[in-house]
């Protein structure tokens, strides 16, 4: 466990002092990064508030303060930056939160390399939404209802990220399920979508109940549940114990970033509005799982089965994802199969502990822009063509939104992983850690690895297909279809972000910055030991990647893309109802329940019944009289009230008890 | 010696008890109880609801007597200010002449009600006079320093800021709920003043003041109508219900007589009584 | 940290039983004396201000006159009316005139003086508490009840309306009342009046271009808001012009002693004109610097000693009573709706407001090394650019929409009965007045009924008429 | 005379607070019952605050006051809302929950 020496935890256990200097040096971006969280809070109180009389420029206050939040990350960024690299780790103390006797729980904000990544993306990309909206949302009713929530969700999303504890976490964590919850649902009034809202809400509700049973476990193990307490002791305890943290942690990561199994509800909450998609469902809220579990490093590193599951659980997700984005012919939808893909990966490469969490991070950043990106070039593709999102009704758009196809273009190529592009540099790191698992030793590296490599060549095959279907290939559109180009307001985001997907990669890829910037995090982790050069497995992706392009430009570029959808393999057909995850939920979990209930009732008729009735006539009997004691005066049971107070405190006071 | 000593020096508190407060205490005690057991024998409520504050007010006292001044200022200000005038707020909205039927509906009630509270006055000071306290220590010296209102926010706003912050939760949300529960939906529009207004120059009646009775205070002039103008009585200016029991005095009554007193004036005061008279 | 300290400065320990017996008399005279000369002010300056002479005709300038009118008043005949709730309708009065006198007994006259012809050295003041406020807020929350069960006791409509009216006026505007005097209990450190006038006696020192000023002492100056809200809510408090509603007798005739006479009704009218010395004498001890001396006159180091604060503190309170009458004299009364919406919408929440900000300003002086003024500057900084956000961004968004004047969609009318059931009207949809379930209906306005009545009044003088 | 006197006066009080509950039909004044239960309970702990010289005793009764002027405003507003639904202000005429 040399490891742990230079993990978080260790930092964390040493900065209190750290935090002192800091206040003593008086750096006006940390003492002040609460504002950070407290202006989109401010902005939902006033536009929540401040009711109609908002509706005009509502959406520009709702606007502001996310680029204001972005102006504090950044500050934050570079004065972090400013420290040598041991000190970059701060805490700062808010207000005592819960003084309750001997229990004492601080309101506190971690400031270090990872928080301020994540800080730095949500708003940013956030920001750049919320832009895109004001035009996206323009002939909504409820535009400033809209910008309320997006400005919620920020604020509770820049909590769960900052916060110093894992309780004040699960603060911001509950933040953005409630508002994830609330945009789904935007348009409440169709009842799918209500539906889709509340399947979101009722499964995050699970991956919660993981979260809420790890804190409680680290409460009754180290009497704590802030970082630093937690990471500190966590060598202390005992594997079994960790392993179960872990694994409950990881529910709610699974919960929350749709992981397998908890997946069922990405796809259902493309009901929201496409901004909704793009920020919540695909560049920030998603991603919250893998920064629990980047986080939660220290606990993870002490439970290697934990750790073992994370990685199983990511590479069956990126398989998964993959290949119902394959089948499906919803825009919006191969795009959310997508993103559970790329966390997948993500999840894959956080479980592969120091080795990994850069990596994870940083296709977390990129990811954040290309998909971010797509989702807001699929919305402006929905904008054009009349709010249809069937794949099967585009075709040769690119003609008509010129702006739209160059940026979505630039998305593509980044998440296929395109020499060059963003997602090159994060996914092709991943697959080749995925090789190097276990150290290099046993199965692992050959069947994860192996996944990672099957998805990259699946992911490159359904993009294209989704890209080739949209932008190429023969007009299918409707009659009465006009497709256009979207405004300025929503094109100015789209292309900063494909300025994003494809520069942000090489910008801190290969040039080490970001490796750098997390080492505090990582730690120097041992020497990999791949199964195969990375110089193999780059080609082995490439050619991949190649092939599955190719392939869909054969078959929805190249030839005729019917109008219906073909009747297909009996893997298509289940990859477009999901693997059957609703029936497979259904099947696992209801009917049995069901069964059991049935069983039950059968045993309790037939056996338990036989008994218990005679002393249920017996008992109703008795009941029959008594009943009348019921009178329903509440006089009278005042009366019985006080008759077993002077009862029981008179025997107290004979007995002297 | 400041006044805070002052007043508990008029108070007699003196630890232990002193003659003072002894005196005070079979002043206070009895009035309480008595005030207390009005609400048992009270008809109406509002005499329940002043006997009640009454007691309120003795509660205040005592804690004057018991070295907490800003508890009984609060106790009168809280409980007899706002509680019980609150009560009787309510009572007058809900029925302000219902006097209760003192008659016991629920067969027994009253029996099992004076046998347990008996018995709980039985256990209670049973209890009490078993009990051995400890030398009453007294807060005179706190109250001295740092204060009593001081010692009671720094206890509030540090060991139980928790639980005050509950309690503010719990105001809050109880203004709600009582302004949710009394709440009532509005269905129709609310007529403003200036509709009102309007409505009634539309129904083209009498706007002004309606015309006094009595121009001659003979008999109880307010039977009598008032002469228009033009000497006719006018009706309208007799109270309506003596106009249902046919109380009204016709003008004529009052106008003979005062053909004599016009008889006596050189000039005759008018046409309009003569008029009015013949009519 | 400072404490500031919290219980009363003047020291009463000397007092013996005859010198706390003289005080109360003195008290007792004082007021019943000072009534007698605010009823004549009153009669005399409101006839000034309407040109004409006012009473003249007893004592030089008419000064016998309300003591002719109280004696009369004393020997009328006291008429208990047959629906009274007898002892209820006695008690009324009497608490109420109790509860009035009751609050001065912590009000501070001047600093400690000695009795002439005695070597007796006391504080010109009954007694002091250290929560004599909440003592006075005690009492007059007691007042209340008199007014309530004199509304309720005569056993008639008018009086009810009346109490009930007035009660709840009291109690609303005590509720801002108490407010505004948080902010003084916050900056003294006390709610012992003697401490107070004590809090009040310098105010701290500024340095400003090398000079160093005095800044003002009365919370009148450094509390101005609560002060401006303490004024208002005093005058509703006391019932007076414009707030007169209890009493307006278009409406309910005299309010809630319309069925009381005699000395019962005498003890209602002094206690109203006690209850405005009493908040008169507040706001003097609260806000005036109590018994001291205003500004050119505290240069004379004799001012704040002897008898002479007496003076001064009667002078401040005379102005206030006079500001009473000039009030009365010039202001038509509010409509009742209309005063509670500005009791409960304006006064409470700003009274609310500048509470917090009062606070948070003492906290961070407290317990921050944080100057005021710079608080103050972020404070009103931070303000000023949401102001100009804000305003910038309503100017940028909608020019077109301020240039055309905005043509409000008619909202669709909808009947709230059509379903047989009410239902609350959807945006964007209007209610009508329909001839829904008339029972529902008729109970929303009450002028209906009333016009109805009028209708039937006015036919037969109608017909007369045209007869 | 010893402070256990007012105690007496105390557990006097809340027997006749518990006694009007049992016996007084009308509502408001059964509330009132329980206020009188609650105000004597405050004496207790304002004695022993005396007594022990501790004055945790008047924090604890100030918060029951607090709780109390709560439970008041929402119970006074059911009540109101009963009377105005039913017409009556009896405790026993709510008698539909029972056999």
């Amino acid at each position: 466990m040399n490891l742990l020496a230079t993990t978080p935890a260790a930092l964390l256990a040493q900065d209190g002092t750290v935090a002192g200097s800091a206040a003593a040096s008086g750096a006006i971006q940390e003492t002040g990064s609460w504002l950070l969280i407290a202006l989109p809070l401010l902005g939902a109180a006033l536009l929540l508030l401040g009711g109609r009389r908002t509706n005009r420029w509502g959406h520009w206050l709702g606007v502001l303060t996310p680029w204001a939040s972005f102006a504090l990350a950044a500050a934050l960024l570079v004065s972090l930056a400013g420290y040598p690299e041991g000190e970059r780790s701060r805490t700062l103390h808010l207000f005592g939160w819960m003084p309750a006797g001997q229990f004492r729980l601080d309101a506190g904000l971690l400031i270090d390399p990872l928080s301020v990544a994540f800080a730095v993306l949500v708003t940013f990309v956030g920001a750049l939404i919320h832009v895109y909206a004001v035009a996206y949302m323009a002939a909504d009713r409820d535009r400033r209802r809209f910008f309320a929530y997006l400005n919620f969700f920020v604020a509770s999303m820049l909590l769960l990220v900052l916060a110093d504890s894992y309780l004040l976490m699960y603060v911001g964590w509950e933040g953005v399920g409630l508002a994830s919850y609330l945009l789904i649902g935007f348009w409440n009034h169709n009842p799918d979508y209500a539906a889709a809202a509340k399947k979101a809400f009722v499964v995050n509700r699970v991956g919660d109940a993981g979260l809420t049973v790890a804190m409680m476990m680290m409460f009754a193990t180290f009497g704590t549940v802030s970082f630093a307490g937690v990471f500190a002791a966590a060598g202390s305890a005992g594997e079994g114990v960790l392993t179960a943290i872990g694994l409950m942690l990881l529910l709610g990561a699974c919960g929350k970033s749709a992981q397998f199994p908890l997946q069922s509800w990405l796809g259902d909450a493309m009901a929201g509005p496409t901004p909704v998609s793009a920020l919540i469902h695909a560049a920030t809220m998603v991603t919250a799982g893998v920064y629990l579990v980047v986080r939660s490093g220290p606990i993870f590193e002490a439970a290697p089965t934990a750790q073992l599951v994370v990685v199983a659980v990511g590479a069956i997700t990126l398989l998964f994802g993959a290949i119902v984005g394959c089948a499906k012919d919803d825009i919006k939808k191969v795009l959310a199969a997508s993103t559970m893909s790329q966390i997948g990966y993500m999840m894959l490469a956080a479980g592969l502990g120091p080795v990994g969490y850069a990596f994870a991070i940083l296709h977390l950043l990129t990811h954040g822009f290309f998909k971010a990106g797509m989702f807001l070039g699929a919305g402006s593709v929905m904008h054009g063509m009349g709010d249809s999102v069937e794949l099967r009704s585009y075709g040769g758009l690119n003609a008509v939104m010129k702006v739209t196809w160059v940026t979505f273009a630039c998305g593509w190529l980044a998440i296929i992983g395109f020499p060059g592009f963003s997602g090159f540099w994060s996914k092709d790191r991943i697959i080749e850690a995925a090789f190097s698992a276990d150290g290099g030793q046993g199965w692992q590296p050959w069947v994860f690895g192996g996944a990672a490599l099957l998805g990259a060549g699946l992911t490159a095959f359904y993009m294209s297909r989704l890209f080739f279907m949209t932008f190429h290939g023969t007009r299918r559109w409707p009659e009465d279809a006009h497709p256009h180009e979207a405004p300025r307001l929503m094109t100015i985001p789209m292309v900063v972000l494909a300025l994003g997907s494809v520069g942000l990669g090489a910008a801190l890829g290969p040039t080490g910055l970001f490796t750098d910037w997390m080492s505090p995090l990582a730690g120097e982790h041992a020497e990999e030991h791949p199964v195969l050069p990375a110089w193999a497995v780059t080609t082995l992706t490439l050619l991949l990647v190649v092939a599955g392009a190719v392939l869909a430009h054969r078959r929805y570029a190249a030839s005729e893309v019917p109008a219906v959808a073909p009747t297909g393999t009996a893997l298509t057909r289940a990859a477009r109802r999901d693997l059957y995850q609703d029936a497979v939920n259904e099947a696992a979990l209801m009917r049995p329940g069901q069964y059991l209930t049935r069983l039950l009732v059968f045993v309790d008729n037939r056996g338990v019944d036989g008994v218990v009735r005679g002393l249920a006539a017996l008992v109703g009997g008795l009941g029959g009289r008594l009943k009348y004691w019921n009178t329903g005066y509440v006089r009278s049971y005042a009366a019985s009230v006080l008759v077993g107070v002077l009862a029981v405190s008179g025997g107290m006071l004979l007995f002297r008890i | 010696m400041t006044s805070a000593m002052q007043l508990s020096g008029m108070l007699a508190a003196t630890d232990p008890p002193g003659t003072a407060e002894t005196a005070l205490f079979w002043v206070l005690a009895p009035v309480t109880v008595v005030a207390a057991c009005g609400l048992l024998f009270a008809r109406k409520a509002v005499h329940a609801a002043l006997s009640m504050a009454l007691v309120m007010i003795g509660l205040g006292v005592a804690y004057l007597v018991h070295d907490a001044p800003f508890l009984g200022a609060v106790q009168v200000f809280v409980y007899t200010g706002a509680v019980m005038m609150l009560f009787l707020f309510v009572v007058m909205l809900i029925g302000v002449s219902a006097a209760d039927s003192l008659v016991e509906t629920i067969k027994g009630q009253r029996l099992v009600a004076v046998v347990l509270g008996l018995g709980l006055v039985l256990l209670l000071t049973g209890a009490i006079s078993q009990a051995t306290l400890d030398e009453t220590v007294g807060l005179v010296a706190v109250n001295e320093d740092p204060g009593n209102v001081t010692m009671i926010a720094f206890r509030i706003f540090d060991d139980y800021v928790w639980a005050f912050e509950l309690t503010g939760a719990l105001l809050i949300t109880a203004a709600l709920g009582a302004m949710v529960l009394t709440h009532r939906e509005r269905l129709t529009p609310r007529t403003t003043q200036r509709q009102l207004a309007a409505d009634r120059i539309a129904e083209g009646a009498v706007k002004a003041p309606l015309p006094a009775p009595g121009v001659f205070a003979r008999h109880n002039a307010v039977d009598t109508p008032a002469l228009l103008p033009d000497g006719t009585p006018s009706e309208a200016s007799v109270n309506r219900v003596l106009r249902a029991r046919g109380q009204v005095r016709s003008a004529e009554e009052t106008a003979a007589p005062t053909a004599v007193i016009q008889s006596e004036f050189a000039e005759p005061l008018g046409d309009g009584t003569e008029e009015g008279g013949s009519r | 940290m400072t404490m500031l300290a919290e219980n009363p400065v003047a020291d009463f320990s000397d007092d013996t039983i005859w010198v706390v017996l003289g005080k109360a008399l003195f008290i007792f005279v004082f007021l019943v004396v000072g009534t007698i000369l605010m009823i004549w002010a009153e009669r005399r300056v409101v006839a000034r201000m309407q040109s004409r002479p006012g009473p003249n005709r007893f004592g030089p300038f008419g000064l016998l006159q309300p003591l002719a009118d109280g004696v009369k008043l004393i020997l009328k005949e006291d008429i208990t009316p047959r629906a009274v709730d007898r002892v209820v309708f006695v008690v009324a009065p009497i608490i109420s005139g109790t509860a009035a006198f009751l609050a001065f007994s912590v009000i501070p006259f001047g600093p400690e003086a000695r009795i002439p012809f005695t070597d007796i050295r006391t504080p010109l003041q009954l007694t002091d508490l250290p929560i004599a406020l909440l003592f006075i807020l005690a009492a007059a929350a007691v007042g209340v009840y008199g007014i309530v069960l004199g509304g309720w006791s005569s056993g008639s409509t008018y009086p009810l309306l009346g109490g009930l009216r007035s009660s709840a006026q009291v109690i609303s505007y005590e509720i801002a009342m108490a407010l505004a005097l948080v902010s003084v209990f916050l900056y003294s450190g006390s709610m012992s009046t003697s401490a107070i006038v004590d809090a009040q006696a310098s105010g701290g020192t500024a340095q400003l271009f090398g000079m160093t000023l005095d800044l003002p002492s009365w919370h009148a100056i450094t509390l101005l808001p609560s002060f401006v809200i303490y004024c208002i809510a005093m005058v509703g408090e006391t019932n007076r012009a414009p707030f007169d509603l209890p009493e307006a007798e278009g409406e309910l005739v005299g309010g809630y002693h319309t069925e009381y006479s005699s000395t019962k009704f005498l003890l209602f009218f002094l206690a109203e004109y006690v209850n405005m010395f009493t908040v008169s004498a507040i706001a003097t001890t609260l806000f005036l610097g109590g018994w001291r001396a205003p500004f050119p006159l505290s240069l004379w180091d004799g001012a704040n000693h002897g008898w002479w604060p007496m003076l001064w503190f009667v002078l401040k309170v005379a102005i206030f009573m006079f500001c009473f009458i000039w009030l009365r004299g010039t202001l038509p009364r509010l409509r009742y709706d209309q005063f509670m919406a500005l009791g409960w919408k304006w006064l409470i929440p700003a009274a609310l407001g500048w509470t917090l900000v009062v606070a948070g300003l003492r906290a961070t002086q407290q317990f921050e090394s944080v100057s005021t003024q710079k608080v103050l500057i972020g404070v009103a900084a931070v303000i000023a650019a949401l102001l100009v956000v804000v305003l910038f961004i309503d100017w940028l968004v909608s020019p077109e929409e301020r240039r055309q004047p905005r043509q409000a969609a008619e909202p669709q009318a909808v009947d709230p009965f059509a379903g047989g059931y009410p239902v609350p009207p959807m945006p964007g949809q209007r209610l009508a007045r329909t001839s829904g379930p008339v029972l529902v209906a008729q109970q929303v306005p009450a002028a209906g009924q009333d016009t109805t009545d009028e209708e039937q009044d006015s036919q037969p003088g109608e017909e007369a008429r045209r007869g | 005379m010893r402070p256990e006197y007012w105690l007496y006066l105390s557990a006097v009080l809340f027997a006749i607070g518990a006694t009007t509950v049992l016996v007084r039909r009308n509502a408001i004044i059964v509330f009132m019952g329980i206020e009188l239960m609650l105000n004597a309970a405050n004496l207790s702990l304002v004695t022993f605050s005396r007594i022990h010289g501790d004055i945790d005793g008047q924090v604890i009764a100030l918060f029951v006051m607090l709780v109390a002027a709560a439970e008041v405003v929402v119970g006074l507003a059911i009540i109101v809302s009963i009377f105005r639904t039913r017409r009556s202000a009896s405790v026993d005429d709510a008698n539909l929950l029972k056999y």
